[in-house]
């Protein structure tokens, strides 16, 4: 039982950060209508930038996860302007609009890999935040890093949320997801939208690696399984859907957990595949979502 | 024997109820014009006996006494039943003569997996096809154009081509999804003139959707007339005409002009 | 107020409209007529600035807003009401509403339209808090032309606002466009209801193949035969038309 | 028009690309080195192995020859290290293959040198099966993982508990200390594994085998991964809430600079057998560390470092023995000559905690050339850690064969 | 100008020796490339042949790919997943039962084949990036799967694959091994080209260019789609199995990373999704150019993946979509200048 729990907990912590690399993904997905192959590299940069900020600026951890928002932010506004604009605004057919973005978003992902590694090195590098001595609750043992990423996780969340229900350009933002054109006649500078939503899920990729960093430290090739399980509980929770995202990096973290805790730790990547091929199978609008945005 | 009958046809798309217990029966040989406003559920119509669309349960479709309700699109095809899209949907980076012999894909005589190999009987099979094909060009008037890609079309050149591509399926059942929307009035005649010939040509049935209403007076043996899925009238296009619920459907309550104006006054106090 | 002087343009390599010239007079009603497919809606893109203009000038207020930006152009107060399936389905009736606002921040004023929107269409204001996509035709076409009024307009563009809807629906809609108008502010509305369209407008263009085939007063293009003949499909024919 | 004069240019930078490569000049040892270059340590060992020669050069060559060192990446990938390997052989003509860092990738290369008759000799590869493999023309510095593993086991067993977990990960190296671990507990103690947990090789989330160790009661982890992925688990171990009276045992990767960087603190009591420490207190090893701090900035050379230096003196000794022609026409001769030379090669003592020997027989016992690996724990985390010796162990030539 | 000529020469030249026989260019071609091995020896070293060797394996995949993704229009990432599957059933069949070459290359492509059919199940619901993102888990799955199993090689990885032999010639070079994966490149070069200029081939595009048009022109859209994920499957193993039994003959999981599929994605975007030469020179011309740059290690993914980016939004079309656009654009308006600007 206390095992069980304990497992829970691990699915949970690692589930709040695929949840909200998920939620980058998504909000890229309705703001774009483009599925980002490099968001994987951006969560690393993020990381990256964050360790950057408190060891070399000596900036403490929360301020560090803020920084690190803002510079990805920046860096991921530039590569859309620089980047993905062209394509978007090429528009359909199989050859761009289609395959072009996932060949582009691989190509991406290894052009910025390879940056970070020009910068900062192949090596792992510690991300040592001293939180304190764990909880502990009779047997089970919590440390206290567990229980910052979770708060810092739902607080983006809740951010995210005031943000896109609450203010006004978030309202604009949703409109801009839904419908572009329409967006545009309401007298909305839509490209300037475009970029802020990536911009924004960039931040919170970023404000993931940071997270992650005391558990995992941080490396260059961080981003890419990262990426996976991000992608499969977007896909899980319904693409598009930002609670789903969240909801989906639980299920995924909670999953993957207890396959490995109870079926065989070895597998334990392949779990998250195979629950995003079965969720694609029989429920490819995920299990959250409302309507399936598949593209044709 | 009516070639395509459908029985209680329904669909709905989440609440909205597209087409309501549709009976309608298109006799071979006839010209049969499908008729209504935007929205009353023609093109549901056309995707519900193509198989693209699933129709709702306790809806029947036989097409030549066979029950093809929910077949494949394929399937359907396959049987003898051809049509064209509004949106055109032609494979624009593929030939003229490709887009024809996709259309002729289910006459091909050989197996999938045969051309790996090449026999000769593949190679005849495709010189065969091409020649055909060629035939049929020439009669929609496109032969010039055989190696271009449809992209390069112009638009009158890529509605005949629509045709032609579902022609080269040699359908019994033709069915047209506004053959002659942006059509300049002699090219209607010119299309509308090809589309005859070849009815005359192949023994076609002919189910037409339009919104110019001389093609469908005209050209039509009997219109049917949809309104918010439901059949609201059917018959002789003369008879269809004075039909009392068809001249309803399209103009409301019988108001004279003035009353209209009178309403907009009215409501701008 | 909106002068298009041989306008051209098109999607692609492929041309739709081919020198287009339409004008109109400041608080009128003008309606632009023709079949599916004649380029009705490809003008009224150009117009508020989603798609390219190849040649010719768009003036409003005398100023060209050809190639503008569509949110600079909004910004002039010329606003363009799409389709009405084209909602936010996955907001409410309200906060659609407000979307229309966006470009204003006059929270007192935005106060004001939005009871104005509410009091042309009272439907809505029952169903503010509902997610749009769970409206009926009719109510969307309102939202979206209530939506266009958020913004405040000096003109506003109406894209086949009867489609789809049944008449006595349609007659509603025509009613409160016609109100709207009386309040002030321009209408172009791009029809294929031309009974209806010409009932309402001052002035009309018919167009065909990229091109302005007829123009001229509602009253003469309604007894125009040949406006009858070729232009009047299904949806738009008269009794008359439909017995001759 | 536009397109296709993009297309021209895009053609042109191609075209400009291939440029042919300079032909083989005689009178130079040419050495081809094919190494994981894309990461830390592989770049400044790969640093450490071009400098050692140029330094060579300068002091006059070797008998009045200079050495003409090639140095590729192969991403720790067999594909990529086989085809830097006929690359030295067909076209650059080496005389000496140096290579590879990872054993998964000096497998392969193993048969490619014995194909095309040509020495190749390994900086760091613990696999046995590199050396079983019968090759003639293979050498390894390293201690085999054979050798690492009895240490391991009889400290393990006489210390600390026969009931041991393991965490495997699946790169060449770990998975063969950690298959050696567990078979000479069997020999040793008859011990069987407590848990074993076959993981990827970057694998970044532990927790779930920890949690599982945890509830198994043993008296040691053995962590078998590559350096990063070790500390990721060593930190884990901790969170996960195993105590410190569960000792950790690491492969012999413990060694390489990042654990303690990466794992601070966890890493104290982390005990692992390796080629060299370090803490040694020889002058030939304070001097050897203070030139990598002062060179390299490295806080202390990990003993992949000294395997690459004492690589390099072994094949500077050999060079300077073997009587080479260094014509075109003599390029099958020089590297027989070569690879016998390095083969005489007899009690080398360098960095190495014990004599490095080489013979001729194409056997592990005779190319496996040290046989000593040193039981070493850590003592202090971070960044500036400091570990201890426990003990250094000759080992029998035929240990782990039979 | 030039260039449309010559081409469309050498094309016409080809075309009136395939009315002669449909092989004939074919069995012409090898001929021509078997002397390829002495020339690139004697011009450069044998390196070069060995990377000829390499080549072959790369057309074979990129070739495979292009089937399901260019004619088919079907997102698949998972591509180096049946290539590792391909490789390892021919390294297992070989290791442990004995089997030779000849039993286990057609055994590696039946293999991949029925794995074929799982990559391409999925297809049946799923388009675009959905599809992406399942092969890609898909894909990367084998990988996982292979490196935790010790049968599948783990991380030790399969070796002593012995090198195929016939009639007593054992295929044990470069040189010897180009001529057994040269000729299978062209035949499957050949197939390629006879699947896409029959009614399949046109099946495969319709498919790509509009699946309800082309399923109401009655293809069978599944048959065809799974079709595609299966011949190129079939491709994928035969490429593995070649290259399980090159020398030295040894396999590892690390051969079939995503870093794999990425250069493969480059191969054929550089030569031109949908062209089956494109594939071809994409092969050519990345393996040659990965080749070349091998010194400047740290910087090859950046020039890669830039490429690829600047590729796409550049010349989405390729190096084949180039050539073809142009030859195209030629007729076009040779063929308006006759017709006299006809209906327009």
């Amino acid at each position: 039982m206390e095992a069980l729990l304990g497992f829970l907990i691990f699915g949970v912590t690692i589930g709040v950060v695929y949840g909200i690399v998920a939620l980058g993904i998504s909000l890229i997905y309705t703001g774009l209508d483009i599925v980002h192959f490099a968001h994987g590299e951006i969560y690393m940069f993020g990381a990256f930038l964050g360790l950057v900020f408190a060891h070399q600026y000596n900036v403490p951890y929360w301020l560090a996860i803020l920084c690190a928002m803002i510079v990805t932010g920046l860096l991921g506004i530039v590569i859309e302007r620089v980047f993905y604009r062209r394509l978007t605004r090429a528009g359909g057919g199989y050859t761009v609009a289609g395959m072009g973005m996932i060949i582009c978003g691989f190509g991406m992902s290894v052009v910025l890999q390879n940056i970070a590694f020009l910068i900062w090195g192949a090596d792992a590098e510690p991300f040592p935040v001293n939180f304190g001595m764990p909880y502990q609750i009779g047997e089970i043992f919590l440390p206290k890093s567990y229980v910052a990423t979770a708060v810092a996780a739902l607080v983006l969340m809740g951010g995210l949320h005031v943000f896109l229900k609450k203010t006004k350009i978030g309202l604009a933002v949703r409109a801009v997801a839904q419908n572009k054109d329409i967006a545009f006649l309401m007298g909305i500078n839509v490209p300037l939208m475009i970029s802020l939503i990536f911009g924004v899920a960039c931040a919170i990729a970023a404000a993931a690696g940071v997270l992650i960093g005391p558990m995992q430290s941080v490396q260059v090739e961080m981003g890419y399984l990262m990426l996976m399980k991000a992608f499969a509980a977007a896909v899980v929770g319904g693409f598009g859907s930002l609670p789903g995202a969240i909801l989906g990096g639980l299920l995924v973290g909670i999953f993957e957990n207890l396959g490995a805790a109870y079926i065989s730790g070895s597998h334990k990547d392949i779990y998250a595949f195979l629950l995003l091929i079965l969720v694609l199978m029989f429920r490819p609008q995920g299990l959250f979502g409302v309507e399936a945005k598949v593209k044709a | 024997m009516a070639l395509l009958e459908t029985r209680m046809l329904s669909k709905s798309f989440g609440g909205l109820r597209a087409i309501q217990q549709l009976e309608m029966d298109v006799e071979e040989g006839s010209i049969h014009g499908l008729i209504g406003p935007n929205g009353s559920g023609k093109s549901t119509f056309f995707n519900l006996v193509t198989g693209v669309y699933k129709t709702d349960p306790g809806s029947v479709v036989r097409f030549a006494g066979e029950d093809i309700t929910n077949f494949e699109a394929h399937e359907i095809g396959r049987r003898g039943v051809a049509r064209t899209f509004q949106l055109l949907r032609l494979f624009s980076e593929m030939t003229v003569l490709q887009n024809l012999l996709v259309g002729y894909h289910t006459h091909t005589k050989y197996a999938a997996a045969a051309p790996i190999f090449r026999p000769r009987s593949v190679v005849r099979a495709d010189q065969e096809a091409s020649e055909s094909m060629f035939e049929l060009l020439s009669i929609i008037g496109l032969a010039e154009f055989a190696d271009m890609p449809a992209g390069e079309l112009s638009g009158g050149q890529r509605r005949l081509l629509s045709l032609g591509r579902a022609m080269a399926m040699r359908p019994k059942l033709l069915m047209l999804d506004e053959p002659a929307a942006g059509l300049s009035p002699t090219n209607v005649d010119v299309l509308m003139g090809i589309v005859l010939d070849l009815k005359k040509r192949y023994g076609l049935t002919l189910l037409i959707v339009e919104h110019i209403l001389k093609v469908v007076m005209d050209t039509c043996d009997r219109v049917t007339v949809l309104d918010h899925g439901q059949k609201i009238g059917e018959g002789a296009p003369h008879e269809v005409k004075d039909d009392h619920a068809v001249v309803e459907a399209y103009l409301g309550k019988e108001m004279s002009d003035e009353e209209v104006r009178a309403a907009f006054a009215k409501a701008a106090r | 107020m909106l002068e298009v002087r041989d306008l051209q343009t098109g999607y692609g390599r492929i041309k739709i409209l081919d020198g287009v010239n339409v004008s109109v007079a400041g608080g009128s009603i003008v309606t632009v007529l023709g079949g599916n497919g004649t380029g009705k809606s490809t003008l009224l893109k150009a117009l508020s600035g989603l798609i390219p203009v190849w040649d010719g000038e768009i003036l409003f207020d005398g100023e060209s807003i050809a190639n503008l930006r569509p949110d600079r152009i909004v910004n002039r107060g010329l606003i363009q009401v799409t389709q009405g399936k084209e909602a936010y389905p996955a907001m409410t009736v309200e906060e659609n509403l407000m979307v229309g606002a966006f470009t204003r921040s006059d929270k007192q004023g935005i106060r004001r339209d939005l009871d104005k929107v509410y009091d042309y269409f009272p439907a809505l204001q029952e169903r503010r808090r509902q997610l749009s996509g769970t409206l009926s035709g009719g109510e969307v076409q309102m939202l979206v032309i209530g939506r266009g009024l958020m913004a405040n307009p000096r003109m506003l563009m109406l894209d086949e606002p009867s489609a789809a809807l049944a008449p006595q629906v349609v007659l509603n809609i025509f009613a409160n466009v016609y109100r709207i108008s009386q309040s002030g502010v321009t209408i172009l509305l791009v029809e294929q209801n031309v009974r209806m369209a010409l009932l309402l407008a001052g002035y009309g263009y018919i167009i065909r193949d990229g091109r302005v085939l007829i123009e001229g007063p509602a009253e003469e293009l309604s007894g125009d035969e040949s406006v009858k003949l070729s232009y009047l499909g299904g949806t738009v024919a008269s009794r008359e038309q439909m017995s001759s | 028009m536009k397109m296709f004069s993009r297309g021209l240019v895009s053609t042109a930078l191609i075209a400009g690309v291939l440029v042919v490569h300079t032909s083989a000049v005689a009178g130079t040892i040419r050495i081809g080195a094919t190494m994981r270059m894309i990461s830390e340590n592989g770049q400044k060992y790969g640093q450490m192995v071009a400098d050692e020669f140029d330094l060579i050069n300068k002091n006059g060559g070797i008998n009045g020859n200079t050495i003409e060192l090639s140095l590729l990446n192969d991403e720790c990938k067999s594909d990529k290290g086989v085809a830097n390997a006929n690359k030295f052989i067909h076209e650059q003509k080496v005389h000496l293959i140096i290579g590879s860092t990872c054993s998964s990738v000096s497998l392969p290369i193993v048969d490619v040198t014995a194909q095309a008759r040509v020495p190749q000799i390994i900086p760091h590869s613990t696999n046995a099966k590199i050396t079983q493999k019968g090759s003639a023309w293979v050498f390894r510095v390293p201690v085999s993982g054979r050798y690492y593993a009895g240490v391991n086991a009889k400290y393990t067993g006489e210390n600390i508990g026969t009931k041991i977990a393991y965490i495997c990960a699946a790169d060449a190296a770990s998975q063969n200390d950690c298959d050696a671990m567990q078979d000479q507990m069997r020999r040793q103690f008859n011990a069987e594994p407590a848990y074993v947990a076959q993981v990827q090789e970057k694998e970044v989330d532990f927790r779930t085998h920890m949690l599982k160790i945890k509830s198994a009661n043993v008296d040691g982890i053995m962590i078998a991964a590559l350096a990063e992925t070790m500390s990721r688990a060593l930190l884990q171990s901790y969170e996960a809430g195993i105590g410190k009276s569960v000792r950790r045992i690491g492969s012999s990767s413990a060694s390489n600079a990042p654990v303690p960087k990466i794992a601070g603190d966890a890493v104290l009591g982390v005990f692992y057998t390796a080629a060299y420490a370090a803490a040694d207190k020889r002058p030939i090893a304070q001097l050897f560390n203070q030139m990598v701090r002062d060179k390299y900035g490295i806080h202390a050379p990990d003993h992949d470092f000294s395997q690459a230096y004492d690589l390099v003196r072994i094949v500077e000794i050999a060079l300077h023995r073997a009587n080479l022609n260094l014509s075109d026409g003599s390029l099958a001769a020089d590297r027989t000559a070569i690879r016998d030379a390095i083969a005489s090669v007899d009690g080398y003592r360098g960095l190495a905690s014990g004599p490095i020997s080489f013979c001729a027989a194409p056997t592990p016992q005779c190319r496996d050339g040290n046989k000593t690996p040193v039981l070493i724990h850590y003592t202090k985390g971070g960044e500036e850690f400091e570990t201890e010796v426990l003990a250094r162990v000759p080992m029998p030539i035929n240990f782990g064969l039979e | 100008m030039n260039l449309v000529v010559t081409l469309q020469g050498v094309g016409g030249f080809f075309g009136r020796m395939e009315r002669t026989h449909p092989l004939l260019p074919w069995l012409l071609a090898i001929v021509a490339l078997l002397p390829l091995p002495l020339i690139l020896s004697g011009l450069f070293n044998d390196y070069y042949v060995y990377l000829a060797n390499r080549i072959c394996i790369f057309i074979m995949l990129s070739v495979g790919l292009n089937i399901v993704k260019g004619f088919c229009g079907q997102v698949t990432v998972g591509h180096v997943g049946l290539y590792a599957i391909g490789a390892v059933t021919a390294a297992i069949l070989s290791t442990n039962f004995g089997f030779s070459f000849w039993m286990t290359l057609p055994a590696a492509i039946f293999i991949a084949g029925l794995a074929g059919v799982v990559v391409g199940v999925p297809s049946f619901r799923l388009e675009g990036a959905y599809l992406a993102l399942a092969t890609l888990g898909l894909g990367e799955s084998v990988r996982i799967m292979i490196s935790v199993t010790p049968y599948l090689g783990s991380s030790t990885g399969l070796g002593g694959i012995p090198a195929p032999s016939a009639f007593g010639f054992t295929f044990d070079n470069f040189t010897r091994y180009y001529y057994l994966v040269m000729p299978i490149a062209l035949v499957g070069i050949y197939l390629s080209f006879a699947i896409l200029r029959s009614a399949t081939g046109r099946a495969f595009q319709a498919i790509r260019e509009d699946t309800i048009a082309a399923a109401a022109a009655g293809i069978n859209v599944r048959k065809y789609k799974l079709l595609a994920f299966v011949i190129s499957a079939m491709y994928a193993g035969c490429a593995g199995a070649m290259f399980a039994h090159m020398r030295p003959g040894y396999i590892h999981h690390n051969n079939f990373t995503i870093i794999e599929m990425v250069t493969l994605l480059l191969m054929i975007v550089l030569g031109g999704i949908g062209h089956v030469w494109g594939g071809v020179i994409g092969a050519i011309i990345v393996t040659i150019i990965y080749d070349q740059t091998k010194d400047f290690y740290f910087y090859q993914p950046l020039l890669f993946g830039s490429s690829m980016v600047l590729l796409v939004i550049f010349m989405p079309q390729g190096i084949g979509g180039l050539i073809d656009r142009y030859i195209v654009t030629q007729r076009f308006i040779d063929a308006r200048r006759e017709a006299g600007d006809g209906t327009s």
